[in-house]
């Protein structure tokens, strides 16, 4: 499977096994039909996570990481790709209707956008809170202590 | 002046008539004074009851500590309720909110003035009682809808919905069942029958059957479409829809809180008693009682008027049980103490029953006969009543809730049918017997 | 014992078509007329409200009593788990994963502890995954239990509750036995567990053994025959097995609409290969069937105790894992079969002490999307009883 | 005036306590005949005008709901206890839930902001005016009709002599059964075409 997909992709796409785990680097370029493609042919009917890391000293800044299962092949795939902090990338949705809540997930914690999302608003966090918080430029202990204040009527805890 | 008064007490004794119906307005008030006390004191044991049969059921305790075996808790509960903070949702039409607990228990407690607890154990006898009581029953949904909607909240409004599309449906079933059952009070030689309370039972103690056997099991299934739209009438479990705790947090009382809560509980306990009144009416003969027509004559009336003694001795019997059982730390002193008290009242009141029973065994005109009979009419009706009242319970713990469309398919497709095909059975019987 | 048909999905004939792609956005404006409308009503249910489990807050959009649409608000809980993680060490971590599902702590800290272990490339000795599976088990009983009673009494069956949560309380007692805590146990380390098993362990789970299947019949005479409960259940809140795969829904959920995947058979964990059970699955996908699929669910998880602690091998309980938890620069994704559907963890290490991302998949979340296309066109109480079906826990969802 | 009309104890309060102590079982006595018809009286009208005044539906609703039971009462005064019964289940009991069940269902808010008074209520005056002058010309030319003392009306058979009235008694047609069986045919109608139109799919 990997190699058919290297040689049809070339250099946008790597093919790496870590701990016995597989998983794709793929190029942004390639991001929907990459994964379509694995939807439809390759029988990945069930994205099981969606999910992003920061790594703000990369210049491009962010991992998008999906995780995928194949209940006929029963195996899993990751697919990994890179973006840029500001860069949007196609959202999953049509591919997986489960991706909405997680795209909303990725949005609110990393604050990457999806193009083509039906409704992407934060999901855990409130609507007008500032900051997204797995960033690693994100203190931990740090608050939107104008939200705080405004909402909760409380001087931030911390 | 005192001779008169005492002229105006005995007066009734000897009256076969209820006071309403003899035109003794002393004795009425008297009547209707016993009647909403009780009410109010039976709502509050019913209270512990369900309290404590619900926890039976559930393998818990129940109250515990207030009192020996929570005996006080009601009284408690009360007093909480009525020292709470009394809240009108800001947004709420604060008059309408104001009425509606009022209406609600205002047409849960005029309805008892048709209630025949004996023949002439009831402060009045319409001619149209039966009617009367499914009219001023049928007012209490008033209260209910008007509570909902005063609230002015969501959770509130759906519950009046409900509880107002609920009653409507159930009340037509429910009247036909109730048609059923007068049909057969007309089975005499006149072949008039009547809508008269006291005129029902009359009806089953000279045909010498309870209504529930009558043309079996035309009666028995009449009676039980009855007793299922009572409970939907009540808004009890099975059909609690209307304070739906898991859908609608409570339904149409969602926004009440402190005294004007505790009045629609009072209403919703209250019309429990009154429908089960109702149906022990129609059906299982009212203050006869069991077997009026095989076990009657001296004999019988002596031993079945031992009865309210014995069950009165029986609960003393378990209040002494649980004193005994009370563990003998010093912390349960008093409460050992209050129990034990509570056990010597109740075998008092034993006593006094079994007293009474024996002096007024000869059935004569004597004041100690009068009273003898009275006790016994109440009695019998009473423990009808509660065995009622012990079903809603057990249906409340047994099972799950209906869904609203399935309540109303039942309803419509189900008793609606059911009951007028008992009907039309009923009268065809009827002409054929007569 | 009810038996659900065993209806078997053929390989290879997975749908890959997407159903539907349901809409979590809803039409929240004022209708054009205003007046004299009589159609839609927009009610709040929760954050706090007796039936949702937590702070789970639905937004409902209803025609009367039908619901036209719904949009869950979460995040009433949200604790920040994952970036938590990204400040502890692995170990210091550990008992932050009992605070998501609450009620199956243990599964928690099983697939937390197995996913450091993989990033180690260890493996548990077998005392150690037999325990943790007893004990695994045991908390997936617990989890089905809470469950039943909570929903039963959303449905309106109050007495359930109080029958589960008396069963419930033996499991919780070997519990405090083995590790102290009732709830969050904590009971697992990175390796193995911590905890030989105490004197009379055996004792205690082979008296549940016994005890327990007359209780499960207990509960089945309550409600499985009950035509009130039949009628809440059946038909309601149906779901099939193309929409639960494209919606990521698993665990009984999946299994009800008759997918026959666990994954403790598909991907065996934690030495699960060696237990013979079965996997129940259902056949309309219905509130009737996932509350059958989760009965058999428990009778199933009694035969894997039984086994387990039939066999329970001697042995050490901990591996060879260093002092100092310091794993080589890499990418980990582990899953786990919990008592709600398949809980992930995904960790990133950059080869220091603590995480450099750890991600968490919970089975409430993604199971708690389906909601929306579950109760479309049904009515109000259906709703209740939707989430109660669901079996989510917000701790997990909000993390 | 007339001694039937008179309550005892009104007449004559120290008899107040005589008339507790009045056991003689008489079935038709008059209680407080008059006072109680002004009070029901009293209670139909004004209640009556806040339907027509309230603002709010609800509200109109509730007043209608205590004029219906004001009529029950004189009903029951004029010795019909039937049809006061069936005045309270059909009309405040059934009829008035389902008002109330299809007001609150409205949204009323912006109802009742609107003015209730148009421009037409100097007709409907008139009109109502018109009615009232024809009542009273009725009663001033009818008065040797209506009977001007307290009648002993049978209040035990009332309930059947509503029933011969419609059923007929036996062998016998009643005076209006046929017009009953035409009401319930008309009723009958009136429901399935009502479940017709509103109900797309039966």
């Amino acid at each position: 499977m990997a190699d058919k997909y290297k040689s049809r992709y070339g250099s946008g796409l790597d093919a790496l096994t870590y701990l016995g785990q597989n998983y794709f680097t793929v190029d942004r370029s390639l991001i929907p039909d990459f994964l379509r493609l694995l939807r439809d042919e390759e029988q990945f009917d069930y994205c099981v996570d969606l999910t992003a890391a920061h790594y703000p000293k990369r210049d491009k800044q962010f991992d998008v990481i999906w995780i995928l299962y194949s209940f006929p092949r029963n195996q899993h795939v990751r697919v990994k790709t890179q973006i840029a902090d500001g860069e949007s990338l196609p959202s999953s949705v049509p591919i997986w209707p489960t991706a909405n809540w997680l795209e909303r997930e990725v949005y609110d914690m990393f604050g990457i956008t999806f193009d083509g999302h039906p409704d992407l608003k934060r999901i855990l966090l409130p609507d007008g809170w500032k900051g997204f918080p797995l960033r690693k430029d994100y203190d931990i202990l740090l608050q939107d202590k104008e939200w705080v204040q405004i909402n909760l009527g409380i001087e931030s805890g911390q | 002046m005192l001779t008169s008064t005492i002229n105006a007490f005995t007066s009734y004794l000897g009256s076969p008539l209820p006071p309403g119906n003899a035109g003794n307005q002393l004795w009425a008030l008297i009547y209707v004074l016993i009647i909403f006390a009780g009410v109010a004191v039976v709502v509050l044991c019913m209270n512990w009851i369900e309290r404590k049969a619900l926890a039976h059921f559930q393998i818990r305790l129940g109250p515990m500590r207030v009192g020996p075996h929570g005996l006080l808790q009601p009284i408690a509960d009360a007093l909480k309720l009525m020292l709470k903070e009394d809240i009108i949702p800001d947004e709420a039409d604060k008059l309408v909110f104001w009425v509606a607990p009022l209406i609600g228990l205002v047409a849960a407690f005029t309805v008892y003035t048709v209630i025949p607890f004996g023949p002439s154990q009831a402060v009045s006898d319409m001619n149209i009682g039966i009617l009367f009581m499914l009219g001023v029953s049928s007012l209490g949904v008033l209260g209910i809808v008007t509570a909902g909607w005063a609230s002015n909240s969501h959770y509130p409004l759906i519950g009046a919905l409900r509880s107002s599309a609920q009653m409507v449906s159930y009340e037509v079933a429910m009247g036909l069942a109730v048609v059923s059952a007068i049909l057969m009070t007309s089975l005499n030689r006149t072949g008039t029958g009547t809508l008269s309370m006291i005129g029902i039972v009359q009806a089953q103690q000279q045909q010498g059957i309870w209504f529930l056997f009558k043309f079996f099991p035309l009666g028995l299934i009449a009676f039980v479409i009855f007793a299922i739209a009572m409970v939907a009438e009540t808004n009890r479990s099975p059909f609690d829809l209307a304070e739906a705790e898991s859908e609608l947090t409570a339904g149409f009382h969602t926004e009440y809180s402190g005294l004007r809560w505790s009045l629609f509980m009072l209403a919703e306990y209250a019309a429990m008693i009154a429908v089960s009144a109702i149906a022990v009416t129609l059906w299982l003969g009212g203050w006869l009682h069991p077997f009026p027509n095989a076990l009657n004559g001296p004999a019988w009336e002596f031993i079945f008027s031992l009865f309210p003694g014995l069950t009165f001795g029986a609960l003393a019997l378990f209040a002494v049980i649980g004193t005994v059982r009370m563990p003998s730390h010093s912390f349960f002193r008093i409460q050992r103490a209050g129990l034990a008290v509570f056990a010597l009242l109740l075998a008092f009141i034993a006593l006094l029953l079994f007293v009474i029973a024996i002096l007024g065994r000869n059935p004569d005109a004597s004041i100690a006969a009068r009273f003898r009979e009275g006790i016994d009419y109440v009695y019998w009706f009473m423990l009808k009543v509660a065995i009622f009242m012990y079903l809603f319970i057990w249906y409340r713990a047994t099972w799950p809730r209906y869904r609203f469309d399935q309540l109303m398919k039942v309803g419509w497709k189900v008793m609606l049918p059911i009951s007028l095909g008992v009907l039309i059975l009923t009268a065809i019987v009827g002409v054929f017997v007569s | 014992m009810t038996d659900v048909p065993m209806a078997n999905v053929k390989d290879n004939t997975l749908p890959n078509a997407v159903s539907q792609v349901p809409s979590s956005h809803l039409d929240l404006e004022t209708p054009e007329h205003p007046y004299l409308d009589s159609n839609e009503l927009i009610i709040n249910m929760g954050p706090q409200h007796p039936a949702t489990h937590g702070v789970l807050r639905v937004i409902l959009k209803l025609d009367g009593e039908k619901v036209l649409g719904t949009e869950c608000v979460i995040g009433y809980l949200h604790r920040g788990v994952e970036k938590i993680a990204e400040n502890r060490t692995y170990t210091m971590f550990n008992p932050y994963v009992d605070r998501m599902d609450y009620v199956a702590a243990v599964s928690n800290g099983l697939g937390y502890c197995q996913a450091v272990e993989k990033l180690l490339n260890v493996e548990a000795p077998p005392r150690a995954n037999y325990i943790r599976v007893i004990l695994t088990e045991l908390n997936r009983i617990a989890s089905h239990q809470l469950w039943l009673g909570t929903h039963a009494l959303d449905i309106g069956a109050m007495t359930p509750l109080f029958y589960t949560f008396r069963d419930r309380e033996e499991i919780l007692k070997i519990f405090e036995k083995y590790c102290g805590a009732r709830l969050t146990t904590h009971a697992f380390r990175i390796g193995g567990c911590q905890y030989e098993t105490y004197a009379g362990f055996e004792k205690d789970v082979k008296n549940f053994l016994a005890f327990f299947p007359p209780k499960i019949d207990e509960y089945e005479t309550l409600l499985t025959g009950n035509r009130i409960w039949i009628e809440r259940t059946k038909n309601v809140g149906v779901i099939s097995a193309e929409d639960c795969i494209a919606l990521g829904v698993t665990g009984p959920v999946l299994r009800a609409s008759g997918v026959k995947w666990d994954i403790r058979k598909a991907i065996p964990y934690a030495n699960y290969s060696d237990f013979d059970f079965e996997i129940p699955i259902g056949e309309n996908g219905d509130t009737y069937d996932r509350y059958l699929v989760r009965m058999i669910e428990m009778r199933q998880s009694l035969r894997i105790i039984e086994q387990a602690i039939n066999g329970l091998p001697e042995g050490p309980i901990m591996a060879k894992v260093p002092k100092v938890i310091k794993p080589a620069p890499g990418e980990i994704y582990h899953s786990i079969e919990a008592p709600k559907g398949e809980l992930g963890y995904f960790i990133v290490s950059d080869g220091s002490t603590q995480p450099y991302r750890l991600r968490v998949r919970p089975p409430s979340f993604v199971n708690l999307q389906a909601l929306d296309l579950m109760v479309r066109g049904m009515l109000v109480a259906d709703v209740v009883a939707v989430i109660g079906t669901l079996d989510i826990v917000l701790g997990e969802v909000d993390r | 005036m007339n001694p039937a009309l008179v309550i005892p104890a009104l007449a004559h309060p120290s008899r107040m306590a005589a008339a507790f102590i009045d056991s003689a079982p008489n079935p038709a006595a008059p209680i407080a005949t008059p006072w109680f018809f002004y009070g029901l009286a009293a209670a139909a009208v004004i209640s009556g005008l806040l339907v027509i005044t309230r603002r709010n539906a609800v509200h109109s609703a509730l007043s209608l709901i205590v004029t219906l039971l004001s009529v029950a009462g004189l009903y029951l005064m004029l010795y019909a206890p039937f049809v006061a019964g069936v005045q309270i289940i059909v009309y405040a009991g059934g009829i008035m839930v389902l008002f109330l069940f299809v007001i609150m269902l409205v949204n009323i808010e912006r109802v009742s902001k609107e003015r209730q008074f148009n421009r037409i209520w100097p007709v409907g005056l008139l009109a109502s005016c018109a009615l009232l002058a024809l009542f009273m010309s009725a009663i001033q030319k009818g008065k040797s009709l209506f009977l001007d003392r307290m009648v002993q009306l049978p209040e035990g058979t009332n309930t059947q002599q509503i029933a011969a009235a419609l059923y007929g008694e036996t062998g016998k047609m009643g005076q209006y059964t046929f017009a009953f069986e035409i009401a319930s045919l008309l009723l009958l109608v009136a429901i399935l075409g009502a479940v017709i139109m509103t109900k797309k799919k039966i």
